[in-house]
């Protein structure tokens, strides 16, 4: 099989772009459709889309299989932390209006900090996934 | 005249989904589903202005992007039979 | 004009349905459930339920593709045949037709239809839905927390709770595939001299610098073989 | 002024709409799979492009504008790669097009390995 170039030269334009709009889907969250779980899954795809034409290995060096992994569990620690924290500012637990002077600042602070936590989260599950089973398909080969 | 899109839209996708349940090779059904996938974001960008919200059109900026790893998916998984490897020769083969 | 397309997806996502039961082909099957996951997003879209729709453009068009093909590269594209299956039932002793499981799922898809005669109808303002928290989110929403999408504000702040459980799950659902596949892959290698694969080396290598160098010897790989020239 | 942009902005759906019907008739209608991407190519081009620009007409000078600017590029952008990519491996696979008996093959246009029925023929002469 000939190298494909076409298809190598339109990934590496698309998945920055898939990259970018995942970020755009966190951030934009509160305004228009979306949020964390949107955008870690679209993240995950833009490294999956690398992955599938540039092969796993070359996947792995970008995003390495490791920082999925720190990923997953990180993002469940920072949402969980967010919760402690606003227990020990005085609040309830995930009651994010004491995160900041103003009600509606906390509560900004964190949504932002709890919707990061899941788009981390999500987004290195979904890679781990993908890492797993490509390289349990290449056993099989 | 929005109707009338989505009406042709809809239709559209009814004829590439009977090609996808015909579809005599697999390839077909590849085609059929990428074509689904293009008159998907068609028909959400035209409902958006036929109710009048097109906030909607996030979504279908999401699809156009979004389609294509699906198709390169499964053609990348017929040509080599697992979804691992790089698409050319010098990679690992 | 709503009523149509509403009528017409659902026609199309019924048919789909069948086609994805009907085709033998599991890669049909699969590209069948893509067009099922466009579909729904389709409707969901016609509903106002944009973010929910947003999930399954990401999951079904994006991920579920991927991981589906991955899933056949693990087992393979083939399925028994239905005759197959009576015959290895009817080896059993008592010849059994497919008819009861037919009957039992008209009966009771029969009495969930019977049961949707009595909910209130779609986007009815009287529907108990709309009786208790939802009016005070949608009220207070604005100036409790401050945030222009409710369903953020739903999801993150009045929902927490919840969410945090289902990022659980998500976190939990990693780590379940993590243990399936690693525990398949431990049983190969004790059969196996060499791994052959350098790429599941790098996983292990990978594994080791999260977590040291502590590792079960059964799940690290041999020595890698010097640098391997591929990537560039 | 208004009156004028929505007369284009008709003309420019209802051609859209037409190409796009029309192109879903052919996936169905044509006989094998590289003249269905022929077709597929026309509602991904001509359909989609004339519905998305005579959308951009009705949204004016505004995001919403941008954005179908953006969903237009990206489908210009992603739908010839798939479809390059699908019958590079349809052929991969070994389905043939319609090759007429005396068609030349250019060298930059074959794929390696692969046996061309023109070359069959030939070499049997």
């Amino acid at each position: 099989m000939s190298d494909q170039v076409i298809l190598r030269v339109a990934v590496k334009i698309i998945v920055p772009m898939i990259l970018l709009y995942a970020l755009y889907v966190q951030f934009h969250g509160d305004f228009g459709p979306g949020g964390g779980f949107q955008a870690g899954v679209i993240f995950a795809a833009g490294i999956i889309l690398y992955g599938l034409v540039f092969g796993l290995r070359r996947a792995q060096k970008v995003f390495p299989t490791w920082v999925a992994r720190l990923m997953a569990a990180s993002g469940v620690l920072l949402y969980a932390g967010v919760g402690i924290a606003s227990l020990l500012l005085g609040g309830r637990y995930l009651d994010y209006s004491v995160l900041a002077h103003d009600p509606h600042h906390g509560q900004h602070y964190g949504i932002l900090l709890v919707e990061l936590g899941v788009m981390i989260t999500v987004c290195g599950v979904m890679i781990t996934i993908f890492y797993f089973f490509a390289a349990r398909g290449r056993e099989t080969l | 005249m929005f109707i009338v899109a989505t009406i042709a839209v809809v239709v559209a996708m009814t004829f590439a989904m009977v090609r996808a349940l015909l579809g005599p090779t697999v390839y077909d059904r590849v085609l059929a589903v990428n074509m689904f996938g293009t008159k998907t974001v068609l028909l959400i960008a035209v409902l958006g202005f036929l109710t009048g919200r097109p906030d909607f059109l996030d979504l279908a900026l999401l699809y156009a992007l979004i389609n294509f790893i699906g198709t390169l998916a499964v053609l990348k998984f017929f040509e080599y039979g697992d979804l691992g490897r790089r698409v050319d020769s010098e990679g690992e083969a | 004009m709503e009523l149509f397309i509403n009528f017409t997806l659902l026609a199309l996502l019924a048919v789909t349905a069948l086609g994805v039961l009907h085709v033998t082909n599991l890669f049909a099957a699969v590209m069948l459930a893509g067009i099922y996951s466009f579909l729904s997003a389709g409707l969901f879209t016609v509903m106002d339920a944009v973010d929910v729709a947003f999930t399954e453009a990401a999951v079904g068009a994006g991920i579920s593709t991927v991981l589906m093909l991955a899933t056949l590269a693990l087992v393979g594209s083939k399925v028994t045949t239905p005759e197959f299956r009576i015959e290895s039932i009817s080896v059993k002793g008592r010849s059994r037709r497919p008819l009861l499981p037919i009957v039992v799922v008209v009966f009771t898809g029969g009495i969930l239809a019977y049961g949707t005669l009595d909910m209130p109808g779609y986007g009815d303002p009287d529907n108990p839905v709309h009786q208790h928290v939802a009016p005070h989110y949608l009220e207070e929403s604005g100036h409790e927390i401050g945030i222009p999408n409710v369903v953020t504000s739903v999801l993150a702040s009045y929902r927490g709770y919840d969410t945090m459980g289902e990022t659980t799950v998500v976190f939990t659902a990693a780590v379940g595939v993590m243990i399936l596949l690693s525990a398949l892959r431990r049983r190969d290698s004790y059969g196996e001299e060499a791994w052959g694969d350098e790429v599941i080396d790098d996983m292990d290598v990978g594994f080791k610098d999260a977590f040291g160098e502590t590792m079960d010897p059964g799940l690290a790989g041999p020595e890698r073989e010097g640098p391997e020239g591929g990537g560039g | 002024m208004g009156l004028f942009l929505d007369i284009v902005s008709w003309v420019l759906l209802l051609s859209g709409s037409f190409f796009a019907v029309v192109g879903a008739l052919g996936v169905i209608r044509m006989p094998d799979l590289f003249t269905r991407l022929h077709a597929a190519g026309v509602t991904d081009t001509m359909g989609a492009g004339l519905i998305l620009v005579g959308l951009m007409f009705q949204g004016g000078m505004s995001l919403v504008t941008v954005k179908l600017f953006m969903v237009l590029g990206f489908l210009w952008f992603s739908s010839p790669v798939s479809t390059y990519a699908l019958s590079r491996a349809t052929l991969a696979s070994g389905q043939e097009p319609f090759w007429s008996e005396d068609m030349e093959i250019p060298d930059t246009a074959r794929i390696p390995g692969m046996v061309y029925p023109v070359d069959a023929t030939a070499e049997g002469d």
